[in-house]
């Protein structure tokens, strides 16, 4: 290897490069499109995130908002991402439940000079419970696990009721449960603890 | 020997972060979750033939080994599926989240007549730092190891079905 | 890997406390803090072991820190756990037999709150030098009560 | 020669050479681009800088000389200036005096002492550290380059009078043709690359040690006075080197200046090889170069050109 | 011509050291006075011979009233300066002042070999307890040196003046007489070998002292040497004497000046660029053209003008900072801004930079080099440019050291430059500095064509050229500065930048000790400057060591004189009336007899 | 004699912590005489983040990100030691497939690193044109890497028990054409550097570390091998693909900046070797890539990786939580660094610059130790406050300046 | 627009540095430098001092020993200069935000013009979102 043939190899590296083309880009003149699989700006995708929040649980970088709104009677669910704080590791893609719900596109060019402008946000409806008022799911989430697990869910008033939604059929669930939860109310819409409050109830009473 | 007594149905009306822990291994540890967990599955699960949590889960994370969910914290996402999928509201959201908790029971890091700090922050008794014989005459009480005593409804107990 | 248990045994018998073998290639000792600076000597003077880190780790009842020696013929690392009192942790500063722990050490000092007598330059190292005093980022919590 | 004629020609010089300078450098860098595979600044790019620095705030250090730290950039420029006037007059009536080669000499040092002491007015340590490099350097090149200068001086009967020396060119061929010549080229060369502090010198600014070297604390229009005076000395530093060695740069027929763009454009091809295919070399080692084996090579070339070779 | 105003200044000097010795008892304030009005009378008496004698005068008389003048004002301006510079000094040292100027204007003004010999000795002997004066260990180990030096040096240049006197036809008398006067003249004037009294002497004289020193009493040696190489023995018949001498002017130059670069005591440096510019004067004179004549007396005014300029204002530094070392200096330009501009200005007059005066000099002996054109004077010339060089990066150390920088203690208010006897001064050497070189192409004909005697081939188009330049690039930055003032004001100030971080800046202050590291590291100079500080270089200390036995004796009869020198010496300042007493033993003792010895001899030669 | 009296005043040159040679915050103080060193003091901290202590925080699984956030440079060391670390605690080994995309990994990081190596010693010293070629000849590299992980640097291909993505079959003739162009490329540069006078002069006897130096300091990877130190993870302690393929260590003996460069381009042709060889085990086949781990027991566990500048060591212990309780890293940096101080004292400043290059040092992962804000237990920053606060300060400073 | 503003835009020289970051953002700002991407193309240069400085390149979350360091860099740029932001890191501290020895996002210290988020962004990335900048100065 060591030939001695100083600055021979650089003269001739430096004759190539004068008179080749240049590596360099056009790039700001033409446009760039990076590889298939580029880890650029991570969105939403409207129709397919059903909102369970598991890409803002994983999300190393936090860089996932997600903000339950409950106004009386309309609770909404909204999740924004962040690209100003996303590492772009693409955890959030890989984990989504749905597995297309949030992807990274290969969108680079993502520079901003306000943080409002870069955001990526979306909305769901989320399904409280009628007793005391928490957060159960959005409502795609329930139709998505009846989905997925089928007549399995049909144990669960909650899902039960999001199927008759989805079937378009009336319910009248929509009355306020009274307090002191009852074993009856657990098949209205209530959250898993006042279900299990619920189904304690008069077994305990049975006691 | 004193033990952690909880009462785990009292827990369903204790406000979600008032109680503290004193495992500081880890910031935010609240080691009380991962007890909650743990018999939430043990007691409160109805074992369900064809477990709807476990069906559900989209990443495997739920398992049934011997007739009792497991739940992998190492792959659950906290996509919080399972919980709405069980039917009978054994899956709390908090119980599952990303980053789970530790709890050692303080052992060996009491003082004479000291109480956790769980015990000592709770407020509305659903934790309580005593000798098993305080509690004999109480319903519904197991034990789990050598440390820790629950008091819980338990629906196998009740329908005659060990665990 | 057995020469290596053997060598060790044979050279600190007397100062192991305790041996743990994790698997092939890992291996735990534990030493009382006394003993430390004569079991660096034996292990990175006479018997060559190259220095790699330690790695102070703060328990419920006590410091520890781990010396970890490797042994590159055999790819094995040796540990070597010592345990320091929880209230004046406090263990003889290395630098003299290993020059290059100076950092860690400081880094140690600084970041743990452990003192290592006898180290020539105990000064700040990563944090600002007007860090708080008794602020030692990498001590868990202490109670709150 | 009129005051008037002078003062015209001094402008006509700080124009011209200034923008040709730029060009100059310009075409460093766009060839420098190109051995390096890139694509390499618009040919603006020069001119967009100096406009720039024009417009920029320029920052005065509190610990700085006020007074030095501007009139340095200033005197380099002049100086300069001064250097390119003297080389043009000469190149147009073919004229001069006696050891005006001297002056010129004396003259182009000035913008390194100008570096030198805006440096040090500046008041921070790199740029001591670089003012010291620059002055050590200037001490280096200046010896051989002297050598290059007494040997051109020999070849053409002792005269140290640029205008004679052409003359004696013109007459007798370049003295490029002859051995010491060659020598002398080379040894200017180098020393000419010294003086504009490209790259095997360039340890003054070295980027990579001293952030900026000497120019640490210069912004706005200040630097760009400095970059104004290289660009001029890129003009000035080879002519003179064409004077001495390739006959001369002349400036009444179209061929003339011609041959004189290509001769140009040879040397400033020479300083771009050299300075991209080697790496900066540590300070002892610029002045062993300059003084040992650079020196040895211009005494050796003085002799032989004694020897009329 | 008239015989009494061409001794007048002479007369004057002694007159004035004789009215201090007077009014030894009047205050300081009073004899301040006397001794301005003294020196500005010597000033005027030279100027007023050389107005009303100017066209009579041979080109011999014109050229010692030239250093007439040089001396006188260079002594106005030290004696005003030391006015401000050693407020408590006592009589005898202004006194002593005045008999070494004297002293010098009579060797300069004197036709007779024989007075010029007898001034000589008395400028010497004046100039040794100048330098004695302050009286510290220093002092007395460098007057010591001082004294046996130049006291063997008086010897030599006896036995030159002697052998003109019967001035044989024989040329290798001949040569032998010039070698005793080149020997004699060069270690007054500092030629290389024999330089080394000067850097000992300089530092330890005090501040106004060692600028005459420099500034005008070497340049003595430089005018005796002129006038005995251009005036007795004829160029023309020293052919080999050219060649030994240009090779001496080159290692005076270069070795004068390599010194230079790594000292750190200000004086001292000051004291080896002497040397160094020495050389070139040296140089000019070894051309034994007229040309190189005039650049040699040329370079010798304006050494005289930046060389005392430096002095002075090196007091005002050490005045200011009480020490004379480089590194305690720094950041001073704002505190002494005037000190700083004149310092500026003589250091680029010292270095050649056009357009002031050390440029046009030194350019008239590069041409005198080149059109001598034989191999040697190559070489000197290329070692005068780098010289020049070497010089300015020697210049550059100081400026940057001294005045850039950060001062790292304060000093005190009341040695700003606030004294005119200090200000005046220095204001009229550096504008001697710029003027010299601006009006180059003046002096050169009405001041140096003359003294040598006739018009010198030189091109004083190309050097008026060059002053055109200078006035072009004045004006261009006054043009500029008063333009851009207002933008200045408005430049916004900031912190130094050190890659953001915070330093305190006396950790970053990049002086004196840093500046050159490099240049003593390469290896042939690593061998000059070690040879240098194990006194190799310097003869008297050769002289001291390669003797052994004389060398054992020496030493000891040097110790016992210079135990009685000392005790004597400080007795002697102390009572300038019982200097009867030191005749009794001792060193000077014996300088003194050989010094009547010589006059005796020459009596009775003059009277033969 | 003034000259021996000369008072050894040294002055402080500050190399950082913002300065062209570092490409991040470091502050180096040089205690200078003229130009020679006589000391230095090395300062950290300025790009300390507290990853040790984040880490606690965070999931086994979100630690690969923190860690590979350490460094941009190797970002795959450091969860490549990581997972190797967690690996030993749980005592299983990944599948086939994923050790070999592993090694394939870590294999041209190392090339990309050493070539970067070369560009910015060869900037250090003036040299901006090897600077570019090098910088050119990487960039398929770092196109390779986002053609397989979708970005240039930080590639997140790391997982605790395998790998988190596939090298898909078509992208494979890819990744050997690009081999293929740079055995040719690195062979011209490896001579260039070798034979250049000029560079020799530079680097020959700069800088040297002798094999004490490396034993005190316990230095690792290229800086010990130059030096004749024979150690390297990849051999001594097999992990990955790399008992799997054909290989071998390079080693030079003198220690100075050269031979550490020597060592750095040798070595690139063996990272060429192993990865053709990874190529042809995984060409075609299908294959797990990733390893089930439910649970991760309490214990400890050590794991290595020969990163381009040397051993990576990451220290883990689990409590049998989702996140570690403790770890430690030590990067190669960490002991590299010290050594820096045993060959730049009487060098001059000039050389500092490439003897520091030559230990290719890069602090971020140096200091990666932090601290989690024991008092707020929600997030510092929620993300209006953010703004609001960024809009108020901006404002202050306008106006301040 | 003058021409003063027209030369800015054709020649700006860029500073970078980094408060805390992981290097990756460096060496693709360095990255964008070299022979595939050649900022020189547009009048871009790195300079070795903020005085000479049009553009500051930032990266990294700016720990708590950096923030004075930043701000000390900042004043001693000459303006009128750009402040970029580089990296999830410097728009908002990222991954490490929640991290004690945190200094505060870039735009907590200096007010900041534009934000260039990614980890790393890839260097068209930076050529697209100071292009973009430029566009918005007309
Ligand atoms: S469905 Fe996917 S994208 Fe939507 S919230 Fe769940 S994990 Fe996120
Ligand atoms: S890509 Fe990573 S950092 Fe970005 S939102 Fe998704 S999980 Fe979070
Ligand atoms: S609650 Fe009663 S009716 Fe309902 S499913 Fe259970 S057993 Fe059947
Ligand atoms: S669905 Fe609920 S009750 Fe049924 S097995 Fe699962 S956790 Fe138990
Ligand atoms: S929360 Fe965890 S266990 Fe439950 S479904 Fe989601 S991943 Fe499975
Ligand atoms: S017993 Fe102790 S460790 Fe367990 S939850 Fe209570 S305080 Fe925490
Ligand atoms: S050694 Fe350097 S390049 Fe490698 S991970 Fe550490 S900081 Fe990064
Ligand atoms: S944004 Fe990403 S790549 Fe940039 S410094 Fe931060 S962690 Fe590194």
């Amino acid at each position: 290897m060591r030939v001695k043939k100083p600055k021979i190899r650089e003269l001739k590296e430096a004759v190539k490069g004068a008179f080749s083309k240049p590596y360099t880009t056009d790039f700001p003149y033409k446009s760039h499109t990076p590889p298939l699989r580029y880890r650029g700006k991570p969105e939403y995708n409207k129709d397919v995130c059903v909102g369970c929040g598991a890409c803002f649980q994983v999300c190393p970088a936090k860089a996932i908002e997600m903000v339950d709104k409950i106004e009386n009677h309309t609770a909404t669910r909204t999740l924004i991402q962040h690209p100003s704080q996303c590492i772009f590791c693409g955890e959030c893609e890989r984990n989504c439940i749905t597995k297309e719900g949030i992807k990274l596109t290969t969108k680079f060019d993502i520079a901003y000079f306000n943080e409002r402008d870069t955001l990526d946000s979306i909305e769901h409806k989320l399904i409280i419970c009628q007793h005391c008022g928490t957060v159960i799911g959005t409502e795609k989430h329930l139709q998505w696990v009846l989905k997925r697990i089928g007549n399995l869910g049909f144990a669960q008033p909650v899902l039960l009721t999001q199927l008759m939604e989805m079937l378009k059929v009336k319910t009248d669930f929509e009355e306020k449960v009274v307090t002191p939860i009852q074993r009856t109310d657990m098949l209205k819409i209530v959250c898993p603890k006042c279900r299990r409050i619920a189904f304690i109830s008069d077994e305990k009473k049975g006691r | 020997m004193k033990k952690l007594f909880i009462d785990y149905d009292r827990f369903l009306n204790v406000p979600d972060d008032g109680i503290r822990c004193s495992y500081k291994m880890h910031p935010e540890n609240n080691g009380i979750i991962s007890l909650r967990e743990e018999i939430a599955f043990l007691f409160a699960c109805r074992r369900c033939e064809d477990y709807p949590c476990v069906n559900s889960c989209p990443t495997g994370a739920l398992k049934r080994e011997e007739g009792i969910i497991k739940r992998s914290n190492v792959i659950c996402i906290s996509c919080k599926t399972c919980s709405l999928a069980c039917p009978f509201g054994t899956i709390l959201q908090e119980l599952i989240p990303r980053i789970v908790s530790r709890c050692d029971v303080c052992i060996g890091r009491l003082k004479e007549g000291e109480q956790p700090l769980c015990v000592k922050t709770c407020t509305n008794g659903a934790l309580g730092y005593i000798e098993e014989e305080e509690i004999k005459d109480r319903t519904d009480i197991y034990t789990i190891g050598d440390h820790i005593i629950v008091r819980v409804f338990n629906w196998l107990h009740t329908y005659g079905i060990k665990k | 890997m057995k020469e290596i248990i053997e060598l060790l045994k044979e050279n600190l018998g007397n100062i192991i406390k305790d041996i743990k073998v994790h698997n092939d290639k890992r291996i735990y000792l534990t030493i009382e803090k006394e003993d430390i600076k004569s079991c660096t000597k034996i292990i990175f003077k006479d018997r060559n072991a190259r220095y790699i880190i330690a790695s102070g780790i703060e328990n419920f009842d006590s410091f520890e820190i781990l010396y970890h020696f490797g042994f590159d013929k055999s790819g094995t690392i040796v540990s070597i756990r010592t345990y320091l009192d929880k209230e004046k942790p406090e263990i003889e500063s290395l630098t003299d037999i290993i020059p290059g722990i100076s950092y860690i050490e400081r880094e140690m000092w600084e970041l743990l709150g452990i003192n290592f007598t006898g180290h020539p330059e105990l000064k700040h190292f990563l944090l600002r030098d007007d860090w708080e005093k008794g602020n030692y980022p990498l001590r868990k919590e202490t109670y709150e009560q | 020669m009129s005051a008037i004629y002078i003062f015209l020609s001094f402008v006509m010089v700080f124009l011209s050479f200034s923008i040709c300078g730029m060009l100059a450098m310009w075409m460093d860098r766009k060839v420098t681009a190109r051995l390096q595979f890139r694509v390499g600044p618009p040919w603006y790019q020069n001119f967009a800088d100096f406009i720039k620095l024009t417009g920029k705030e320029t920052l005065i250090p509190e610990k700085a000389n006020t007074f030095m730290f501007i009139a340095a950039p200033v005197l380099g420029l002049i100086a300069t200036t001064i250097a390119g006037t003297i080389i043009l007059l000469i190149l147009k009536n073919q004229v001069s005096f006696s050891t005006d080669a001297i002056l010129i000499l004396y003259l182009l040092t000035i913008p390194s002492l100008s570096i030198i002491l805006g440096g040090s007015a500046s008041g921070n340590v790199l740029a001591a550290v670089g003012i010291s490099r620059e002055m050590k350097l200037l001490l280096g090149y200046e010896l051989p380059f002297i050598c290059t200068l007494v040997i051109s001086a020999i070849k053409s009967g002792t005269t140290t009078s640029l205008g004679s020396i052409i003359q004696f060119q013109q007459q007798n061929g370049m003295i490029l043709g002859s051995f010491s010549g060659v020598i002398g080229f080379i040894i200017g060369v180098l020393s000419l690359q010294g003086k504009l502090g490209l790259v095997p010198f360039d340890l003054a600014e070295a980027e990579g040690e001293l952030a900026g070297g000497s120019l640490i604390e210069y912004s706005g229009i200040l630097l760009g006075l400095f970059k104004l005076t290289k660009a001029i000395l890129l003009i000035a530093g080879p002519l003179l080197l064409i004077s001495l060695y390739l006959g001369g740069f002349s400036i009444s027929s179209i061929t003339g200046v011609i041959t004189g763009i290509l001769k140009y454009i040879l040397i400033l091809v020479l300083f771009i090889l050299i300075k991209n295919t080697n790496p900066r070399l540590r300070i002892d080692q610029t002045l062993k170069l300059f003084w040992g084996w650079l020196t040895l090579l211009g005494f050796a070339g003085i002799l032989l050109a004694i020897a009329g070779w | 011509m008239n015989i009494n105003i061409w001794f007048l200044p002479i007369a004057i000097s002694f007159g004035t050291a004789f009215v201090h010795l007077i009014i030894k008892k009047a205050g300081r304030n009073v004899r301040k006075w006397v001794s301005l009005a003294g020196a500005l009378a010597v000033v005027f008496s030279c100027l007023y011979s050389m107005y009303i004698n100017y066209n009579v005068l041979s080109s011999g008389e014109i050229l010692g009233l030239l250093f007439a003048i040089l001396i006188s004002f260079i002594g106005l301006f030290s004696i005003s300066f030391s006015q401000w510079y050693n407020p408590e000094a006592s009589f005898v040292y202004d006194g002593l002042l005045f008999l070494f100027l004297g002293g010098m204007l009579g060797v300069v003004l004197v036709h007779s070999l024989i007075a010029l010999y007898i001034y000589w000795e008395i400028m010497t002997v004046a100039s040794f307890f100048l330098v004695l004066f302050s009286d510290t260990d220093e002092a007395r180990k460098a007057s010591l040196k001082y004294i046996i030096m130049t006291g063997a040096g008086s010897i030599f240049l006896l036995f030159g003046i002697l052998g003109i006197w019967l001035l044989e036809e024989n040329i290798l008398w001949k040569h032998i007489f010039f070698f005793c006067v080149l020997v004699g003249t060069g270690i007054k004037a500092g030629i290389f070998p024999l330089h080394t009294w000067l850097p000992d002497a300089h530092p330890a004289a005090p501040t106004p002292v060692s600028s005459m020193l420099s500034g005008v009493m070497i340049k003595t040696g430089i005018y005796t040497l002129i006038r005995f190489y251009f005036i007795i023995f004829k160029p023309s018949w020293s052919i080999g004497w050219e060649t030994v001498m240009m090779i001496l002017g080159i290692l005076t130059l270069l070795g004068g000046v390599f010194l230079a670069l790594i000292q750190h005591d200000i004086k001292r440096l000051l004291a080896y660029h002497s040397i160094s510019q020495i050389g070139y004067i040296f140089l000019g004179i070894a051309c034994g053209t007229t040309i190189g004549l005039a650049g040699a007396l040329y370079h010798t005014i304006n050494h005289a003008i930046f060389k005392s300029l430096l002095f002075l204002g090196a007091g005002v530094l050490i005045k200011a900072t009480g020490s004379r070392n480089l590194d305690d200096y720094g950041g001073l330009a704002k505190k002494l801004p005037l000190t700083f501009g004149v310092m500026t200005v003589a250091a680029l007059s010292i270095s050649g930079v056009p357009p002031f005066n050390g440029f046009v000099s030194k350019w008239i002996i590069y041409q005198a080099l080149l059109t001598k054109n034989n191999g040697i004077s190559t070489f000197a010339f290329i070692a005068a440019l780098l010289g020049s060089v070497l010089t300015l990066a020697s210049f550059v150390k100081v400026i940057n050291d001294s005045f850039m920088g950060v001062r790292k203690k304060d000093i005190s208010a009341e040695h700003f430059e606030i004294s005119p006897f200090m200000n005046i001064p220095l204001v009229l050497l550096s504008a001697g500095c710029l003027l010299f070189g601006l009006f180059s192409g003046f002096i050169t004909e009405r001041f140096l064509f003359p003294s040598i005697g006739e018009y010198v081939l030189l091109n004083i188009e190309l050097i008026k050229m060059a002053s055109y330049y200078g006035w072009l690039a004045i004006s261009i930055l006054a043009v500029i500065f008063i333009t851009g003032r207002r933008w200045i004001r408005r430049a916004r100030k900031t912190d130094t930048f050190f890659g953001g971080e915070i330093l305190s800046s006396e950790t970053t202050a990049f002086d004196g000790t840093h500046f050159y590291g490099t240049v003593k590291e390469i290896t042939p100079l690593k061998k000059f400057y070690t040879a240098e500080v194990r006194g190799i270089l310097d003869i008297y200390q050769v002289a001291l060591m390669s003797l052994p036995r004389t060398g054992k004796f020496f030493i000891n009869i040097a110790v016992k004189a210079v135990d009685s020198l000392y005790t004597r010496g400080s007795i002697f300042l102390n009572s300038w009336v019982d200097r009867l007493k030191l005749l009794q033993n001792g060193l000077l003792a014996k300088y003194l007899v050989w010094f009547f010895a010589g006059i005796i001899i020459i009596m009775e030669v003059i009277r033969r | 004699m003034n000259n021996k009296q000369q008072n050894t005043k040294k002055v402080v040159v500050p190399i950082g912590p913002y300065h062209p040679l570092l490409e991040e915050p470091e502050f180096f103080a040089l205690y200078c005489e003229g130009e020679k060193v006589v000391d230095v003091e090395w300062q950290a901290g300025y790009n300390h983040r507290g990853i040790e202590k984040l880490s606690e925080s965070k999931h086994w699984d979100q630690v690969t990100f923190l860690v590979e956030r350490i460094c941009g440079i190797c970002s795959t060391s450091h969860p490549f030691a990581y997972c190797n670390s967690v690996e030993d605690l749980l005592g299983i080994t990944v599948p086939e497939r994923a050790r070999y995309i592993r090694s394939i990994i870590g294999e041209l990081e190392r090339l990309h690193s050493h070539l970067l190596w070369v560009g910015l010693a060869g900037h250090f010293l003036g040299y901006n044109t090897v600077f570019m070629w090098a910088w050119k000849y990487r960039e398929p590299v770092l196109d390779i890497f986002e053609i397989i992980s979708g970005n240039r640097n930080h590639y997140a291909m790391f997982k605790v028990g395998g790998v988190r993505r596939d090298i898909e079959n078509e992208d494979i003739p890819k990744i050997r054409k690009v081999l293929g162009e740079l055995k040719g490329q690195i062979e011209m540069l490896t001579g260039a550097v070798l034979d250049d006078p000029v560079l020799a002069a530079r680097l020959k006897g700069v800088g040297v570390l002798t094999k004490e130096h490396i034993k005190n300091f316990g230095a690792v990877g290229p800086v010990a091998r130059a030096s004749g130190v024979d150690i390297d993870v990849r051999r001594d302690d097999p992990y990955a693909a790399y008992p799997l393929v054909e290989w071998k260590v390079i080693t030079t003996e003198n220690g100075d900046v050269f031979d550490k460069a020597v060592v750095r381009l040798l070595e690139c042709f063996e990272s060429i070797k192993i990865i053709s060889q990874c190529l042809d085990a995984i060409e075609g086949k299908k294959g797990e890539i990733q390893g089930e781990i439910r649970e991760v027991p309490p214990g400890e566990g050590i794991g290595r990786h020969e990163a381009p500048r040397g051993e990576c060591f990451h220290y883990i212990r689990s409590d049998g939580t989702n996140r570690p309780v403790r770890h430690k890293i030590r990067a190669p940096s960490y002991v590299n660094i010290p050594t820096f101080k045993a060959s730049c004292i009487g060098q001059t400043i000039a050389d500092v610059a490439i003897i520091l290059a030559g230990v290719d040092p890069c602090y971020c992962c140096t200091e990666r130790v932090a601290i989690y804000d024991a008092e707020k237990k929600k997030k510092l920053y929620d993300f209006k406050y953010l703004v609001e606060k960024s809009k108020e300060k901006t404002e202050k400073i306008r106006k301040e300046i | 627009m003058n021409l003063k503003t027209k030369a800015l835009k054709k020649s700006l020289w860029v500073y970078h540095m980094s408060g805390g970051s992981c290097n990756n953002c460096d060496i693709e700002i360095l990255d964008c430098l070299t022979p595939k991407f050649d900022i020189e193309r547009f009048g871009m240069v790195l300079v070795g001092s903020p005085r000479h400085a049009d553009v500051l390149l930032c990266t990294g979350i700016v720990n708590k020993k950096c923030v004075e360091r930043v701000k000390e860099v900042y004043k001693q740029t000459a303006k009128p200069c750009v402040v970029v932001a580089i990296g999830s890191c410097a728009c908002s501290g990222g991954m490490f935000r929640d991290g004690y020895q945190m200094g505060g996002p870039l735009d907590t210290i200096i007010p900041v013009d534009v934000y260039i988020p990614g980890c790393p962004p890839k260097p068209e990335a930076m050529i697209a979102g100071i292009v973009k900048f430029l566009e918005k100065l007309k």
